[in-house]
């Protein structure tokens, strides 16, 4: 592999494993580690693009369009972040994890919670939750938040979130009532990537944005529910 | 090896264009792709207005295709002018402003104006939108609402004029006729089909518009047989487009009768796929020893009586 | 679990019927489906005279999807009644005549000898021919043409009548009310989209008949849209076709408004389909704790003032 | 693998590698070898679809469907079979070989000659031909056909042939010339492989026959050029 561009967490890949004309687009997903020569992804079955990545072998050859998009903002020198993940949304929010860094993941269920270990070897500063209650909290990483962040007592918490919809929404909540800052990583249909297509738009308070360019990462001051 | 080919008095280096809507302004790929190097960039869908486009889920993969319903989002006519036309105009590249309207007013306003600066070189009128005064009518599907409009635009410009059809037709040719008459210098065909997809959990539409455009090589066989319905019936040039993903694809529009060709969602495929398009159409002209791109026009060979 | 529904005054035990033309006579699948477990059977193009069809090539693949040019080769209706029609008649399953003609009094003909005989419960007209007496011109694609042929019919047969509809037009939902209007007891749609492949190597058509009909995956937005304009123009059932490879995409078609799906180019890719499309409604209904299949038909959820 | 139906030379199986959409139909290939558990086949790399089964690793599964079509009729008893084969027209009659069959065997050129040490193995009777003279006698199968035919001296010699159109229509003109019996194997395009979509016609003395059904192996008697 060619040295590439350096990408900056939240920032996203789109990848093609397909070489026939279906599935056509490419996919999206955000990028988890990399170094100078290695892109790593966490991917999560769901349909048919999912599964054609699922069934590459080591020597295989696949179509990397990237880094694309924003990704995360750094926080301001007196602000403290605070990580909040739902399921696959880890890996959006993984590269922003620190020694100490607070994370708040959730999941369905245990065998949703990705990546535990790695996570425990860069900060002992998490709260896991599960639906089910099958680990950690009974319960969902937002309640927990809700729950627990005026006993945290940090100075200025910014929240960091990449999750699914319902996840987002209750958090998003929570933050306007608050007035706590925060960025979230949105996921919407995507074509192009670039910006070409204006397929993967949502709702701000400046009208449609593209997720692909302005986003992934949106200041939740900027979201229209 | 000659790959310069005209669209009415419109001379282009090559044939290779951008389809509408799936390059941005230009802009979007100018670090994967030299945009002098193409034949034309045809930009984004303009209205005289600005247009805020359809709620998200724009976009569905469908079977080799995808569905968009971008409902026509753009920054309007005036923005695009003064931010995007002065960005385009460095390069050496025909710049072809797409446009439509909701009136025939509209039309002719948005036409008048982009007439009226330097640096673009062509219009192309996308008449596959609903027209307001006719209810759920789209100007692309009924001959005398698109000569009315089409006419309308020719008296205004004169600048090369080209009318992208709507394939939603049962007569792609008597369509094309219609445009020729009324003025046009040349007819872009094929525009997205009209279609839809259902998610069966949700029952929902997968797109919030309900309906929208399919695109991609799922629909090259159906452009494929209107270029050539369309080549057999008017004089004008043709600028092929439908599923082109590759220089060969390329090449059967134009024996089909296209003289330049259109790309489109193959762009979000690869960003590169324009570039690409143009190195395979040299490719195939250098192994079958063509000196001249325009020769192959409409080179298809076919006999049959009943046609 | 209730699977049964109604085709006009017909009862099919289930929804999944054979699209035309893909399933042969019955009989070249009874080794690899159990036809009684079908809803129906409809066979291959029948006309009143045999036909030899088109010359090959009849087949060119395409991007998710397949052009055929076979010319509507068939035996012919009385050599259809004679040889193929008894094996059918030993299972317990509705078969459904698909016929058609070169001008209104072939179909009347046709129309009347398929009306005579025990064995045959059904009648669907494909109109996407060539009239000859129109020259080039389609009985599917002039709704006074469409009319004219399909009342003409309806007066020779006292059989469920099934019209189905060319997906070649502009506005499909006026060509349904149309053949309702003329007495038709259910709409079948779509047919094969037209289209066309050329041979970049010999300059030549793919297909002999240089056009064809494209079916398949690809084509399969295109008739949801349509079986869901059609649905909020008619009250009539509606057949659903077009791309049909499994469960999922029959209950697609039937959210869409369809009563009944017909499956086709699916049989080419496995000649199971039929009866795994039919599996997988049910694990559908299971799933989604349906007991009627009746119950999902136009189920989509949606919201639109303008339309 | 199950048990399989067993085919007879000159049949045929359609194979789908594809798990997408595209592409779309299944490919016929001739029946090359077999026994209980193992169909063999020889597959030239055309275009997607045998791009897509040369890319296939053991343990992928692959879908089968056969055998199909007729097959080569039985010599008479008194009639001697001679092969006729062109490139990878071999499959389809490579089965009929026996000890001392008489087989002529051509291609462009000796890297389109196949399968030449398993044929040595069966016959010694082998005449090889290529186009370009890089093996064997330099011209076409038929040619040599004609020149040595005499020489064989044969008793009621009978053609069992596959191969491209150019060779197919050199064989039948001279067959139809001498008035020598003769079976050929056709290709035609091919979706459902079962008679049931009249795709795979070609022209007969008796109208169009399916070459999945009725073929792929005509009495070259039938055949309309
Ligand atoms: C910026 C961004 C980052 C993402 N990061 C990750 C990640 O790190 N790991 C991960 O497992 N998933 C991630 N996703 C979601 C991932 O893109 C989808 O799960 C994937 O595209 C599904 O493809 P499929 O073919 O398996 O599913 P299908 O449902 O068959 O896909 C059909 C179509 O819908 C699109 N689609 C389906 N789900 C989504 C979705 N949630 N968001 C956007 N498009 C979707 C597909 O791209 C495709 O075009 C991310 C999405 C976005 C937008
Ligand atoms: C009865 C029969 C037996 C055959 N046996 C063999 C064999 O043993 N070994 C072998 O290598 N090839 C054989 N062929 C030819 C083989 O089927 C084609 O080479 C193959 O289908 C090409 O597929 P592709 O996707 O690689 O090529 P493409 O050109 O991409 O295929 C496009 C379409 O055309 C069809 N097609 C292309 N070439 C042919 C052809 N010659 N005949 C029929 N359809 C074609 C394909 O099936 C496909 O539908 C046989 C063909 C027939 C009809
Ligand atoms: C996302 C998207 C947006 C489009 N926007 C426009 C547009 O604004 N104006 C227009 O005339 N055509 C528009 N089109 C149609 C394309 O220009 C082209 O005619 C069509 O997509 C067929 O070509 P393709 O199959 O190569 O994409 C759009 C197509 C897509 C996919
Ligand atoms: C090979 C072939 C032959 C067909 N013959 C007929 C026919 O004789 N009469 C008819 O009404 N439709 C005919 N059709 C159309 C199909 O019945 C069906 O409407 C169409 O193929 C769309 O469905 P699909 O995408 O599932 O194939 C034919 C289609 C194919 C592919
Ligand atoms: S994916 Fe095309 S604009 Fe974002
Ligand atoms: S391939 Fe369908 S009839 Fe032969």
């Amino acid at each position: 592999m060619q040295p590439h561009v350096r990408p900056v967490p939240g920032q996203f890949y789109l990848l093609r494993a397909s070489e026939t004309l279906d599935p056509l687009l490419r996919r999206p997903f955000s990028i988890l580690m990399w170094d100078d020569t290695h892109l790593e992804f966490l991917i999560r079955l769901k349909g048919r693009g999912t599964h054609l990545l699922r069934n590459m072998r080591v020597g295989d050859r696949i179509d990397v369009l990237g880094p694309l998009g924003n990704g995360y903002p750094d926080p301001l020198k007196d602000e403290t972040p605070i990580l909040v993940a739902g399921g696959v949304g880890i890996a959006s929010v993984f590269p922003l994890l620190h020694a100490g860094t607070r994370l708040f993941y959730g999941a369905m269920n245990s065998a949703e919670l990705y990546l535990l270990d790695d996570i425990k070897k860069l900060t002992g500063n998490i709260f896991i939750c599960t639906d089910d209650g099958s680990k950690g909290f009974k319960g969902n990483a937002v309640e927990r938040l809700i729950e627990s962040l005026d006993d945290l007592a940090v100075a200025k918490p910014t929240i960091y979130a990449c999750g699914p919809e319902g996840m987002i929404a209750a958090l998003l909540k929570f933050l306007s009532e608050r007035g706590i800052p925060g960025y979230i990583s949105f996921e919407e249909r995507m074509a192009c990537g670039i910006g070409a297509c204006l397929g993967c738009v949502i709702k701000t308070v400046q009208g449609y944005k593209r997720v692909c360019k302005e986003g992934p990462v949106f200041n939740v001051r900027e979201i229209v529910c | 090896m000659n790959l310069s080919v005209n669209i009415g008095k419109l001379g282009l280096k090559n044939p290779v264009m951008t389809a509408s809507g799936t390059f941005g302004y230009g802009e979007e790929y100018a670090e994967f792709v030299d945009l002098a190097s193409l034949g034309a960039i045809v930009v984004k869908g303009l209205s005289l207005l600005p247009r805020e486009g359809n709620p998200p889920p724009r976009i569905v993969e469908t079977p080799a295709g995808m569905l968009n319903a971008i409902g026509l989002q753009n920054i309007g006519v005036e923005s695009f002018i003064e931010e995007k036309l002065p960005f385009l105009r460095q390069f050496n590249v025909p710049v072809i402003a797409n446009f439509f309207g909701d009136s025939v007013d509209e039309y002719v306003a948005a036409a008048e104006r982009l007439s009226d600066v330097q640096g673009i070189d062509g219009l192309e009128m996308n008449i596959s939108c609903p027209n307001k005064q006719a209810g759920w009518l789209v100007f692309g599907t009924d001959p005398e609402v698109t000569s009315e409009v089409v006419s309308a635009v020719r008296k205004v410009t004169g600048l090369p004029l080209i009318v992208k059809l709507s394939p939603n037709v049962t007569d792609i040719a008597l369509m094309a006729r219609v445009a020729e008459d009324a003025g046009a210098d040349a007819v872009s065909l094929i525009n997205t089909l009209s279609g839809m997809a259902i998610d069966i959990k949700t029952r929902r539409p997968k797109l919030a518009n309900i309906t929208g455009g399919l695109s991609g090589p799922a629909i090259k066989p159906i452009g494929i047989r209107m270029v050539w319905d369309v080549f057999r019936a008017v004089n004008i040039p043709i600028i092929g487009s439908g599923g082109i993903m590759d220089g060969d694809d390329a090449i059967e529009y134009m024996l089909a009768g296209a003289a330049a060709v259109a790309v489109g969602t193959a762009n979000f495929v690869s960003p590169t796929a324009t570039v690409d398009v143009l190195s395979g159409i040299k490719d195939y002209m250098t192994t079958n020893g063509i000196k001249d791109i325009s020769s192959i026009k409409g080179g298809l060979i076919w006999e049959r009586e009943d046609l």
